[in-house]
């Protein structure tokens, strides 16, 4: 197992967003959760990558190693889990290039992030175009793009992903889907998706889980829950 | 959602304590501690002596027990001879400050709820001057009382009403509308010196200003104008700086308002007609305690109108989002530009009320020192918030009195407070509170 | 004559050309949608329509009146409402205060009043919280009024920045993706939101979307815009289906993976 | 305090803190010592001892002002010394007059600090006198024609006391024989701009009337720049500090000053050798006038022939006293006070010799 | 009014422009890099100038001074300077963590309040523990004065800027050429993610911090050789001039930080011989006084012009409330 995680309990001062979930991604696996606004998607995925403080009694662990034992930045560095937050966060005033540059800030391996920027430019020709203007500049789509190149470039064993379809044109989101897919395929990365739409969402992972109110309701592979009446009522428009 | 978290908790004391005073409007406070000043006025001496106190604790009892304080460090650090029995006044302070302050305020107030409430509610009823005239009247009762034990408390009381004010005006630009000004003290000094010229210059005679213009007894009348002059030259000053700096954005405002301040000092420093390094002295005692309090009270009034109004709210928006702003209708330039000048103003004001009190200005008096001062003031009371600056200022001049016996210590202690109030609530004591002038001169209401 | 007539409007960044000879024209009460990819241009056409960048060439009539060279307030008094990609709110603001804020342009009683607190003033304030409590009923945001709105749930952030708009009591309302991030529920929402505003007022709608589904719901005529130019307009079916349209934007939608 | 009827209590306004603590220390050492040897005194027949208060006025006026009227009000005190420096001393002796409490600022040499206040003396000399004194020097002993001035506009005293040297100069040689007025503003380092200046001038004499601690940076600048002419500074060079900080450079230049510390003789010597002995170094101006200062209060104290205990007429009394001393012996000089409360004394020059002592060069006294 | 005046001035400003620039760099590291305004960073030059009184003493009296002495004096300089740089990146280390780590997601603001405050402490520490008298650095190189066609240069001088400018340039390579830089910058740009892409951020703005107060150590120890009278408050003024000057300069631009530390001391000293000119010409009695007077207005008049500064870019930075 990749992923294992029990009990997961994260509060924002005295609002409390997880009550205590359990899931778990082995590797190289598709994952979706999906939930409505505000049930602690995004919080999980924080959680994991060690951006928020989780409570008492929750545990991780990542490939038997205890991942609380990490430092965010060392999450990414040493367990190659990377994650794309909400609303991208690039560096925008850095260009492209350097975006895709520092994250391989604690890469060793020089030769191959010349082969990986190269990849992450045949997945995006459009930041090859723009690789010298300040991402900050871009338009949505554009940043998007570059934050899952940003990610790609800095850890491979599990990518976190935040609404990455958000304010993408449909023929950009299948494109990003189609290259998600295809990172998976050939560096067999493992993906935890988090996504409003959730009937691409469950179309592209192979297992899902359903967030409510911080807790989990729900879990299964992902074509049981696509046709599970309730999940169809209230996350896939009907 | 599993469990609802009101928080019913009975807590601590502190909860029990503010349960215990929460039907007490600002009325029964009043009255309570007018009772306390009247009581201090006829029992004040009598207990000094009882408990062995050397001196009536004037600061309530901070400056006894500090200077007691300072004797047990320097007896530590140098070795000085020190006067064990003086340890003593420690607890004199304490109970003094009980006797005199606490207990009869928190009785007093306690005891006063129905009637204060039920002429709190009474004057809500009838028109807000009316109600403030009643309010701040008895505020200012009390404090002359008070005021009267002693020309220091006298002195500190001035100075540090002006502080209130010389805070709040810092607080509309910093706090209220997101921008670092610091300008301030350049402000102030514009308004110390516009107003003693005008004072000096046509009311008594001076080796730099000349002989008086005019003379007539009734010529501190002429007070109000020569601190609207000083506040409006101050604002012209602000124009100086808004000009350009609201072209741009963000941090150059801090370097020009900081230019500015270099100018306004390098100035006051050359011109010779207005006694260069030297100064100016001799201006005329009108800056008293009631034209102070007045001063004060109608420059808070007006500057939490201000920042209560959609107009003035206006900065809000500009600090948080600009762009949203402005696709609001938001004329963010012009927001901008009366907010500064506004600040400027009572600045200039309050620089007038200082050199009035001093009798005395100097360049060397707006110095980046005092602006640190200030910024100190405004932080550590809280952006945003006209309590915040009234508590940042009367903390920090209560501090910078109580702790001068400590010398140079002091400024261990003070910064240390401030480094650690900011790392606790960084944006200081209490921010972002609106200050509803009707609720606060109104009741309580009890449950 | 149409009421907001864009012709020939070009702009560009650095050497970057983001909206070439742009043309609109909306009249009263109508919904014009704007789709294309990402980059295309379209917010960029937003921000030179309201006065935050100036376009490098071409003019923006409105009501009559050209707009180039306005402030971003002054296009916004003359009733050009909009709303923001990533909604610009006011962290430290309540809900009302955001509604109210909206009637600046609409206060008259200038700043002795806001100093002094004179009976003019109270009036308006006054007038300005009872009309802002009508909008926040309408967008059914009226329960968080004396919240900040960080605190809001998600949809009902956007709700607010949408209220915030109609206080301005505009004519024309632009929409930058009011539906992003939302679940299919919160769009179902949205889209009735916008309706009712729409019938309420005659109001007329310029919308970007992605979401194929809110154009077809609430627009009647769609523009395309590919690298800053219009490629293909029309009505919402016509340009949907448009080979250059799918090729260029919408692409094969059931893919399997 | 229990048995306030018998001490007498002395306030001092100082500078503990601020930009200037050195000049508080010099002066509560001055006044610690002379708490140590004079622990008691004898006035109209009765021994009351002494008790100082310390208060720390930061430098700045605002605090002077408060830290007087609490010495006043709050401790009661009989009298003040300080503030030192004129920017403090002139706010604080207003608050002093108001409250008709005798003070006597040792150092401030700005007429406005004792101007039509009563109550107000001063230990030293004043500005419009040690100016005259200065160019005179410079023409007489110097034989200079054209003179050069460096100052900093933005302290009162420099300021002050370079215009009058530029007023008394010019009145020997005639307008514009100041060649060079150059000035800069407290806190600079830096000064080879008016050193260009003043060398582009040629001028025979620099007169720079700077705190020891600018100075070896200004004599620097201008060997830096080629000056080759000598330098007279003025009472503020003289600190025990300025060798330490200027080591050779500042040998053979002269100062006008309060006291010759080397070869001062009888009283002013006991003072030097004991001070150096107790604090480890040669007493500053400040603690030379700082003493006298104390000398005269006690001194007007004794005079009174005896107190009441009411401290308002014990303190219109001293005033009196004050006023009516005649020549009295301070260790840097004989002093009376005019009717403005400023002591005629006498001023002396100082060479700087080749051991780096202050030498005796010339008393000039005035008329 | 001769060209030797005029190179004199140039020669004067150079070096004093020199002081500035280097503080200015150092607090543009960190003003850029974590947005802050630290006002403790005058107060960390002076630190390091008397770090650097207290190394080279130290130095002096074990390997001898004067006739006695086992190492020539440059080479002690130089020993001094890199100890008391490394001694001093400590103390910015430390005021780092205790005074701005804890303040991360504070308003901005707050955090140069605490700066301020620090600032204090430093200075009243200073004054606790030496007392308030100034102390004399101690002359390690021989100061030896060339005319060059009657224009007056000290090797000193001349030291200084070279040492200046190829710490300028070093730190400039850092910056734009170094994945530490690129670092750097990304931390300005938004802090909260950057241990997403696997940066150790603690460790980027402790070495921001590092690096900005060895610089001023190193201005603190020329500026001992240049101007040796050292007292507790040498860095208040400098520290608020290089605000201006780091802030003049442009957001993110150590370059910009550079060119206008050296404009500041160049506007300073020049307007003295500008006045001197003017007055010359039109036979006017202006004093050099107005010097603060003009130098600011100047920099008021570039803001107009130019209002992001010399090499800023433009976007927003309101303070983070
Ligand atoms: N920084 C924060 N401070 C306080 N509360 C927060 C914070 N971030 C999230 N929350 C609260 O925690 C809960 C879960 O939030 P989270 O962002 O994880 O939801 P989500 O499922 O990702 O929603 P969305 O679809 O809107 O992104 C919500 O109630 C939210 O209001
Ligand atoms: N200030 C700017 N400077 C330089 N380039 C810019 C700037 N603003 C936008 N651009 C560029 O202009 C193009 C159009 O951007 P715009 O934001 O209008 O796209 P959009 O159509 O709204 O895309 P999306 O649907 O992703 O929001 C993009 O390529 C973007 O990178
Ligand atoms: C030299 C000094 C610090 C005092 C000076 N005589 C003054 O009047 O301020
Ligand atoms: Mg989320
Ligand atoms: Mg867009």
């Amino acid at each position: 197992m990749l992923l294992n995680v029990e009990n997961l309990r994260v509060s924002y001062g005295k609002i409390k967003a997880l009550h205590g979930i359990s899931f778990n991604i082995d590797a190289g696996e598709i994952v979706t959760i999906i939930g409505a606004n505000g049930a602690g998607k995004s919080t999980t995925l924080r959680a994991v990558s060690r951006m928020v403080p989780v409570g008492k009694g929750s545990a991780m662990t990542c490939m038997g190693k205890d991942l609380l034992s990490f430092a965010a930045d060392k999450v990414v560095s040493q367990l190659g889990i990377t994650h794309v937050p909400e609303g991208r966060r690039l560096f925008g005033n850095l260009t492209v290039m350097e975006n895709l540059q520092l994250a391989t800030f604690a890469r060793k391996d020089r030769d191959n992030v010349r082969k990986d920027i190269r990849r992450v430019f045949e997945i995006f020709p459009r930041l090859e175009e723009r690789k010298s203007q300040a991402s900050g500049t871009m338009s949505g789509g554009e940043q998007q793009m570059l934050a899952i190149g940003r990610a790609f470039m800095s850890g491979r064993r599990l990518m976190l992903l935040d609404e990455p379809s958000m304010g993408l044109s449909p023929l950009l989101m299948m494109n990003v889907f189609q290259a998600l897919k295809e990172i998976n395929r050939q560096e067999g990365t493992a993906i935890l998706l988090v996504e409003q739409n959730a009937r691409l969402a469950l179309k592209f992972s192979q297992k899902g889980y359903v967030l409510e109110n911080g807790n989990l309701v729900l879990e299964g592979d992902s074509e049981t829950l696509i046709n599970d009446p309730e999940v169809k009522k209230a996350y896939l428009g009907g | 959602m599993d469990d609802t978290h009101a928080p019913k908790q009975t807590g601590g004391m502190f909860y029990r304590v503010g349960l215990f005073f929460k039907p007490v409007p600002l009325l029964g406070y009043l009255l309570g501690f007018m009772v306390c000043v009247v009581w201090e006025q006829l029992a004040g001496e009598g207990l000094t002596s009882l408990l062995g106190l050397p001196k009536m604790p004037v600061l309530f009892g901070l400056l006894t027990t500090f200077k007691v304080l300072a004797g047990v460090v320097n007896f530590l650090i140098k070795g000085d001879a020190f006067n064990w029995a003086t340890l003593v006044q420690i607890p004199g302070a304490v109970a003094y400050l009980s006797a005199i302050y606490l207990i009869p305020l928190a009785l007093v107030a306690r005891a006063v709820v129905r009637p204060a409430n039920a002429l709190a509610r009474y004057l809500q009823g009838l028109p807000l001057p009316v109600t403030a005239f009643v309010q701040l009247g008895l505020m200012y009762a009390a404090l002359h009382i008070w005021a009267e034990m002693s020309d220091y408390r006298l002195i500190f009381l001035k100075l540090t009403l002006i502080a209130v004010l010389f805070t709040l005006s810092l607080n509309i630009i910093n706090g209220y509308m997101g921008e670092f000004s610091c300008s301030h003290p350049g402000f102030m000094a514009i308004g110390a010196y516009m107003s003693s010229l005008f004072t000096v210059g046509l009311f008594s005679s001076d080796k730099v200003l000349g002989e008086a213009v005019f003379t007539f007894s009734t010529a501190y009348l002429s007070f109000p104008l020569a601190l609207i002059f000083g506040g409006l030259m101050a604002a012209v000053g602000a124009l100086i700086i808004a000009i350009p700096s609201f072209k741009t954005r963000g941090d150059y405002l801090a370097i020009i308002s900081l230019a500015f301040l270099f100018i306004v000092k390098s100035f006051f420093e050359n011109i010779q007609a207005l006694g260069g390094s030297r100064g100016i002295s001799g201006q005329p005692d009108w800056a008293t305690l009631p034209v102070i309090f007045i001063t004060m009270a109608f420059g808070v009034w007006t500057i939490n109108n201000f920042v209560t109004s959609t107009m003035g709210k206006a900065l809000n928006a500009v600090r948080d989002d600009e762009t949203a702003a402005e696709a609001m209708t938001v004329d963010t330039r012009k927001t901008k530009m009366a907010a500064f000048m506004f600040g400027a103003f009572w600045a200039g004001v309050s620089g007038g009320l200082l050199a009035h009190v001093l009798r005395y200005v100097n360049p060397a008096m707006f110095s980046v020192q005092k602006l640190a001062e200030v910024l100190a003031m405004v932080y550590f009371g809280g952006l945003n918030s006209v309590y915040g600056s009234i508590v940042g200022a009367v903390s920090i001049s209560l501090l910078g009195e109580a702790l001068r016996p400590l010398e140079i210590l002091k400024w261990i202690v003070i910064p240390l407070l401030l480094i650690l109030v900011m790392i606790y609530r960084p944006t200081g004591l209490i921010a972002f509170k609106e200050f509803d002038v009707r609720q606060v001169f109104g009741p309580k209401e009890v449950d | 004559m149409p009421l907001l007539h864009v012709s020939d409007m070009s702009h560009n960044f650095g050497g970057l050309q983001a909206v070439s000879e742009y043309n609109l024209s909306l009249d009263p009460g109508q919904i014009t949608g704007l789709i294309g990819p990402n980059g295309a241009g379209k917010t960029t056409i937003f921000n030179l329509i309201t006065g935050i960048y100036r376009p490098t060439r071409g003019s923006v009539r409105f009501d009559g009146e050209e707009l180039v060279g306005k402030k971003p307030n002054e296009t916004a008094a003359m009733g050009l409402a909009r709303t923001f990609q990533e909604m610009k709110l006011w962290r430290h603001m309540t809900v009302l205060d955001h509604i109210k804020m909206a009637r600046y342009s609409k206060l008259s009683y200038g700043l002795m009043g806001a100093f002094l607190d004179t009976p003019r003033r109270r009036r308006e304030e006054r007038h300005a919280t009872e009309l802002s409590m009508e909008y926040l009923e309408m967008f059914a945001v009226d329960q968080f009024a004396g919240q900040l709105v960080v605190n809001l749930p998600y949809g009902a952030q956007r709700r607010v920045e949408m209220a915030r708009a109609m206080v301005i009591e505009p004519k024309v309302l632009l929409l930058d993706e009011p539906t992003v991030g939302m679940t299919p529920d919160e769009m179902m929402s949205m889209i009735e939101v916008v309706r009712k505003a729409h019938e309420r007022f005659n109001l007329a709608i310029f919308l970007i979307e992605h979401r194929l589904k809110v154009v077809h719901e609430l627009c009647q005529h769609v523009q395309a815009l590919v690298f800053g130019k219009v490629l293909v307009e029309g009505a919402p079916n016509e340009v949907q289906n448009h080979p250059k349209v799918i090729e260029a934007y919408i692409g094969e939608q059931e893919v399997e993976f | 305090d229990a048995g306030a009827a018998d001490t007498i209590k002395i306030g001092f306004n100082i500078p503990l803190t601020g930009d200037n603590p050195d000049v508080g220390a010099s002066s509560k050492n001055a006044a610690e010592m002379y708490l140590k040897k004079n622990p008691t005194v004898e006035v109209g027949g009765k021994s009351y001892a002494l008790k100082f208060v310390f208060d720390d006025n930061e430098y700045k006026a605002e605090s002077a002002v408060k830290v007087s009227t609490k010495l006043i009000t709050e401790e009661g005190v009989l009298g003040i010394v300080g503030p030192q420096s004129s920017s403090q001393a002139v706010p604080a002796g207003e608050v002093a007059n108001n409250f008709a409490t005798p003070m006597i600022s040792p150092w401030s040499t700005n007429p406005n600090t004792t101007l039509d206040r009563p109550f107000v003396f001063r230990g030293c000399f004043l500005d419009p006198f040690q100016g005259p004194v200065a160019a005179n020097f410079a023409t007489d002993e110097l034989g200079a024609k054209k003179a050069a001035v460096l100052y900093d506009i933005a302290a009162d005293y420099p300021k002050g006391l370079a215009e009058f040297f530029k007023a008394a100069f010019e009145e020997i040689h005639g307008p514009g024989s100041v060649v060079a007025f150059e000035s800069f503003t407290t806190g600079d380092k830096d000064f080879s701009a008016q050193m260009t200046n003043i060398m582009m001038a040629g001028a025979d004499v620099l007169f720079t009337p700077q705190y020891y601690s600018e100075v070896p940076l200004i004599v620097r600048a201008a060997k830096e720049m080629g000056w080759t002419k000598p330098i007279l500074g003025s009472d503020s060079w003289g600190s025990g500090d300025l060798m330490g900080l200027c080591g050779d450079e500042c040998k053979g230049y002269y100062f006008s000053t309060h006291y010759a510390a080397a070869g001062a003789k009888g009283e002013t010597k006991a003072f030097i050798d004991e001070y150096t002995a107790k604090y480890g170094k040669t007493p500053d101006d400040v603690a030379a006038l700082t003493w006298d200062s104390l000398g005269l209060m006690i001194q007007a104290i004794k005079d009174t022939g005896g107190l009441s205990g009411d401290v308002k007429k014990d303190r219109a009394k001293v005033k009196d006293a004050l006023a009516g001393i005649k020549n009295y012996p301070g260790i840097t000089g004989g002093m009376t006070f005019t009717a403005d409360g400023d002591p005629k004394k006498c001023a002396v020059v100082v060479q700087i010799n080749d051991e780096g002592k202050f030498a005796f060069f010339k008393s000039v006294c005035p008329k | 009014m001769t060209f030797n005046f005029f190179m004199q001035n140039l020669v004067n400003a150079l070096q004093w422009g020199s002081f500035y620039a280097l503080i200015a760099l150092g607090y543009s590291m960190v003003y850029s890099i974590l947005m802050l305004f630290n006002f403790a960073h005058g107060d960390i030059f002076m630190v390091g100038a008397y770090i650097g009184l207290g190394v080279s003493l130290g130095l002096l009296s074990l390997f001898g001074t004067g006739a006695a002495a086992v190492l020539p004096g440059w080479l002690i300089l130089v020993l001094t300077l890199l100890v008391s740089m490394f001694l001093t990146a400590f103390v910015g280390i430390i005021v780092e963590r205790v005074g701005y780590r804890p303040l991360r997601e504070a308003p901005r603001a707050s955090a140069a309040i605490t700066g301020l405050m620090i600032g204090i402490i430093l200075e009243t520490a200073n004054i606790l523990f030496l007392g308030g008298s100034r102390l004399k650095f101690p002359q390690l190189i021989e100061s030896v004065t060339y005319n060059i066609g009657g224009v007056y240069v000290t090797n000193k001088k001349i030291m200084i800027v070279l040492v200046s400018i190829g710490l300028m340039l070093a730190l400039h390579q850092l910056i734009n050429r170094t994945k530490w830089g690129m670092a750097m910058r990304a931390m300005a740009y938004d802090y909260v993610v950057v241990p997403l892409v696997g940066v150790p951020m603690n460790t980027i703005a402790a070495m921001t911090f590092a690096i900005g107060s060895a610089l001023a150590a190193a201005a603190g120890i020329l500026f001992g050789l240049a101007y040796p009278v050292l007292d507790p408050y040498m860095g208040v003024s400098f520290g608020w001039k290089a605000f201006v000057a780091a802030i003049l300069g442009g957001r993110g631009s150590i370059m910009g930080a550079c060119v206008a530390g050296f404009m500041l001391g160049f506007i300073e000293i020049m307007t003295v011989p500008a006045i001197m000119i003017v007055n010359r010409l039109f036979s006017l009695s202006i004093g050099s006084n107005l010097r603060d007077l003009i130098a600011y207005s100047i920099v008021l008049v570039i803001l107009i012009f130019r209002p992001h500064g010399l090499f800023g870019q433009a976007y927003s930075s309101k303070l983070r409330l």
